[in-house]
């Protein structure tokens, strides 16, 4: 891999999932958080395929796209309305 | 191919995912997000073909196969909760 | 007030910690210890061609078993916790276009899993990826219903076959060759074919059944204590 | 000076520090939750990150990496092999704690941690 | 560069180009049905065109990037429609000058497809 190309990715994608985990902590609607965590997971799992980890990256998109979102996502709707 | 005109088409990429990003973050309602989420899924498959091209490892591009095909089933779980279908 | 004080601390002596590393830390050049060992030595060993699943399967197979149990203990928890409280009211009906796309779509995503999983020695891929991508496939089938798909009830079945399975693999080794999940037992072959790497594809196969049985049985007991509408 | 080595070390701990965070402040139960998930996906990456030496390739060694080469073309493969199995046990016990958070706050009728006075000790 | 580098190299730029428009789609656009239109239709078209640039520039790799653009193609439309639905019954937001609503007076037997 390119050394320059990787670290402007890796600085592209590191500042955008440290600002997304703070909004994920202070935006008001729980739903908006679940659909931000997804979003930090799926750029994991390109940071994963730049540090050479394959079978890591392709773990980590199975897993953060679908199944965590898709748990909380279910969760919220057995909850009702109590937030 | 060429590093130059390379550059060139990740960066439009890299910036179609920040403007999509701006919205995720944005967004007044869950439904605008979900939109964001899905633009920024499938410019990452592209991005993850990028990658594979670069490093010239056809290998790579398996976890783009992944990643198009699940990027849709969280969306579609997306909109399953939206119209009632998780409950 | 208190709570925010105290929480200012603990975040404080954690950064104090994590800066007092900074000055150690240097960048990694080489490779050494067990890495080391499983890079010169994996391929020889094992046959297989991808030395992650070489890790996982055969050198730290037994490390693999603990991790099944263990998530078998959590999905089962989540399984007996929703059958005792029912939650819920019931999920409304897909439209139509959704409910078809999730009678076609299935099919290859399944085959994309079993390609995943059995080509684990070769390419990418491996049983806790190739479970989770089996269990996507019949998470889309659950997307595209409202009620519990009927093919649910053979879940447990295969569950305790997988199991059973990868525990009667590993003590074959232990009864020809005197080790637990030595994978030499039917020859390592030669590498870099479909048919080789000893039992690593039928140990992948079974880890992927379980951990697909597993994630599909928690969807489905979300799906039952929700009650069909 | 290598960017791209000390950047994802920085992004990993950012996350396991906004993580923890949120988990030690936040009053909404699933909320917590989901800090607790961004926290795992910062350990996650540090153990990846560990095992990550530049200039090198994927451990797969088919045609365009000889074995005789392994050991000075391939990246470590044994944190990754870690890193594997800790995703899958991560969104295992995530669902466990939807679970009991979802059954705590339909006892309760809330969903707020500073109300669950009952399950203090 | 050889006619199939070239050829490459040019779809690649006008795919990155088509996805940059919908990532400027997505922000700009002022409600929900038109960032839809933006986030779902553009990128199909740009990463067909940007998947087969690279198609030109590996011709080993066609079979994958099939695989890849197949499984775009099934896959957009339907979760574009899910979400486009979705957000209906949530009605939110409708516009004050849609002109015919097909889903205005649906009831419970017309969305039995999962039967």
């Amino acid at each position: 891999m390119n050394p320059s190309l990787a670290s402007a990715l890796a600085v592209f994608l590191g500042g955008m999932m440290l600002a997304a985990s703070v909004v994920v902590l202070f935006v008001r609607d729980l739903l908006s958080a679940i659909i931000i965590t997804g979003m930090i997971s799926l750029s994991a799992s390109v940071l994963f395929l730049l540090m050479d980890a394959t079978d890591v990256a392709i773990t980590e998109a199975s897993i953060g796209a679908v199944l965590a979102t898709l748990i909380f996502l279910w969760g919220k709707g057995k909850m009702g309305g109590r937030e | 191919m060429n590093n130059t005109l390379a550059f060139v088409s990740v960066g439009l990429m890299a910036g179609g995912i920040f403007l999509a990003f701006l919205r995720l973050l944005v967004g007044k309602t869950g439904p605008d997000r979900a939109v964001a989420l899905d633009t920024i899924t499938l410019i990452s498959t592209n991005l993850l073909v990028f990658i594979a091209l670069f490093e010239e490892r056809s290998m790579l591009m398996d976890v783009a196969i992944v990643y198009s095909v699940l990027s849709f089933l969280g969306v579609l779980a997306l909109a399953r909760y939206l119209d009632g279908g998780l409950r | 007030m208190i709570r925010t004080l105290f929480v200012l601390l603990v975040l404080l002596v954690l950064a104090a910690a994590a800066t007092s590393v900074i000055p150690h830390l240097k960048m990694r050049t080489e490779l050494d210890g067990a890495g080391l060992e499983y890079a010169r030595r994996g391929l020889e060993d094992t046959g297989s061609i991808n030395l992650v699943t070489a890790v996982i399967v055969a050198y730290r197979g037994l490390d693999t078993l603990g991790e099944v149990v263990v998530l078998f203990s959590a999905a089962t928890s989540v399984m007996l916790i929703l059958s005792l409280f029912p939650l819920g009211r019931g999920p409304t009906d897909p439209s139509f276009i959704v409910a078809h796309t999730a009678r076609v779509l299935p099919a290859p995503i399944m085959l994309l899993a079993v390609y995943f999983t059995t080509h684990s020695h070769l390419s990418p891929g491996g049983g806790f990826p190739g479970g989770t991508i089996m269990a996507s496939a019949f998470l889309l089938v659950m997307l595209g219903s409202s009620s519990t798909p009927a093919g649910s009830k053979i879940l447990p079945a295969l569950e305790a076959l997988s199991g059973t399975t990868f525990g009667l693999l590993g003590l074959w080794g232990t009864m020809t060759l005197g080790q637990f999940l030595n994978n030499r037992v039917i020859g390592i072959g030669n590498p870099g074919y479909l048919v080789s790497a000893g039992i690593i594809p039928l140990v992948s196969l079974a880890i992927g059944v379980k951990v697909a049985s597993e994630f599909s049985g928690i969807f489905a007991a979300f799906r039952k204590s929700g009650g069909n509408r | 000076m290598n960017v791209f080595y000390w950047t994802v070390a920085g992004t990993a701990s950012g996350l396991i520090i906004v993580g923890l965070w949120g988990v030690l402040t936040r009053k909404n139960i699933l909320r917590i939750g989901l800090a607790f998930t961004i926290a795992d996906t910062g350990v996650n990456l540090l153990l990846v990150w560990s095992g990550y030496l530049p200039g090198r390739t994927t451990p797969i060694l088919n045609g365009d990496v000889p074995a005789a080469e392994a050991v000075s073309a391939v990246v470590d493969p044994l944190p990754q092999a870690l890193v594997l199995t800790s995703i899958v046990i991560g969104v295992a016990v995530a669902a466990l704690f939807v679970v009991v958070a979802v059954l705590a706050s339909r006892r309760l009728g809330t969903a707020d941690i500073r109300r669950m006075k009952e399950l203090k000790w | 560069m050889s006619a199939p580098a070239v050829a490459g190299h040019v779809l690649m730029i006008l795919g990155g180009m088509i996805l940059f428009t919908s990532g400027l789609g997505v922000l700009r656009m002022p409600d929900v049905w038109n960032r839809l239109h933006a986030g779902t239709k553009a990128t199909t078209l740009g990463s067909m065109l940007f998947l087969a640039g690279a198609g030109c520039l590996r011709p080993g790799w066609i079979p994958k990037l099939l695989l890849i653009i197949f499984f775009i193609l099934l896959t957009n439309p339907v979760s574009g429609h899910a979400l486009a639905r979705a957000v209906h019954i949530l009605r939110e937001e409708r516009p004050d000058n849609l002109l015919r609503d097909d889903l205005e007076n649906r009831n419970e037997e017309d969305e039995g497809g999962g039967k």
